[in-house]
């Protein structure tokens, strides 16, 4: 199991990073890549760049936590998720989550789960720069709704109280 | 007891201070209990948390809800909801 | 809408082929790459390669028409599938597709979507090449299954059919 | 009526030829129909077409049922089920 987790300021690149996961080895048969780019506009607005704030060391352990989940739940044989903060311009690389099984199920799967977690459960928040100014995204509630998806029964009605 | 306090985002700028070691009252039992205390330190607290139902909070780096025991903490945060990935 | 579908005997790099559908341009949000690899064992025996036959012709037909369903149902911006045939041996890629959307969701879906279909409806065939002899691969009876939840509601009736 | 017939994979082997133009007698309607004939025309195709259910077939070039007329088809395929991706 090859487990990278990765919170940087610099850029990284996704294909590298992806590839990592099923170098020298036979038994990948899946490679699910996901990278989450800085888009050019918020809603209809464009926007200069965003900026992104996070908290340091809960950070890294939220998404260790949903690593170690993800590889519990599933077949997997590497995880790597790598996430920057600070400054970032439209078309750069905000976010990868790549996962790696022997069949397509379980890297897809893995990958939509830690992606609905990172979104609703790891401490980032995004500030865009538009015209009139610097903005603090809000959070989605079509994001929450994904991450209650992959809650265990039991889990759900702890969340519903 | 002295817990640090730390703020994220919109908490942060609201507040004006990234972070804070701050002695909390006895009696004050709860994560919520400690934001509706904050709100009364003062305009720039009442700004920052005159909406606790969308400030997230953290105990020691981990997720807790308004109605969390502080009990031990050493450090306490609070955020608005996540919008990282 | 940058469309790619590419059935060839050589390799590719799947990570220049989907890096396409997000360069020079910042609508773009979300990147989902599925790579499919070949694995050195089917079931429990090492395998030295497998061979992959196709039907021309139909093979780009059958994936032009999901390709376009995908597109029908997601707000995609670009969509790449590549499907090799002839005689790959393991680590190396059989296929990919890579979809591009402003937001995640949209982009894993089709993903999902187009994988479950290549599975059970283009119509390519493995071989695999055993100690014992060139055996053809069995259909999983799982990727009826998964490519069935994706049937509109009126055609899983015509499905059960 | 005369249509090119297609095998693929393990069809094709078992029949022995990748293709063929096959006349096909008056009165074989559907693709189910030209299956069983099919299997009744020697041992390779007896072979081929023994358990008809599992194979799957196209006429020119699309997706077509058991029960699916011949119609004007230029080109019927046979093949097991795809394991491609």
């Amino acid at each position: 199991m090859i487990t990278t987790i990765r919170i940087q300021r610099e850029p990284f690149d996704a294909a590298t990073e992806a590839k990592k996961l099923s170098a020298k080895r036979t038994d990948v048969g899946a490679l699910v890549t996901f990278t989450g780019i800085c888009r050019g506009n918020e809603g209809a607005e464009p926007i200069a760049a965003l900026t992104l704030e996070h908290y340091p060391g809960m950070a890294e352990a939220e998404i260790e936590r949903h690593v170690t989940e993800a590889i519990e739940r599933w077949p997997l044989l590497g995880v790597t998720v790598i996430h920057r903060h600070g400054r970032i311009v439209p078309g750069e690389d905000i976010m990868m989550v790549a996962t790696a099984s022997s069949h397509r199920e379980a890297a897809f799967a893995a990958a939509e789960f830690l992606m609905d977690y990172l979104k609703t459960r790891a401490p980032f928040w995004k500030q865009v720069e538009k015209a009139d100014g610097k903005i603090w995204v809000e959070a989605k509630a079509t994001d929450d709704v994904a991450a209650g998806r992959w809650a265990a029964p039991d889990k759900k009605h702890q969340a519903a109280e | 007891m002295t817990i640090k306090l730390r703020y994220f985002a919109w908490v942060r700028e609201r507040v004006g201070k990234a972070e804070e070691d701050v002695e909390v009252p006895a009696g004050i039992a709860t994560v919520g209990e400690l934001m509706t205390w904050l709100a009364s330190r003062g305009e720039e607290y009442a700004h920052a948390f005159d909406n606790p139902k969308v400030i997230r909070a953290a105990i020691d780096k981990t997720h807790v809800k308004p109605q969390s025991p502080i009990g031990t903490a050493s450090e306490i945060a609070f955020f608005p909801p996540m919008t990282g990935g």
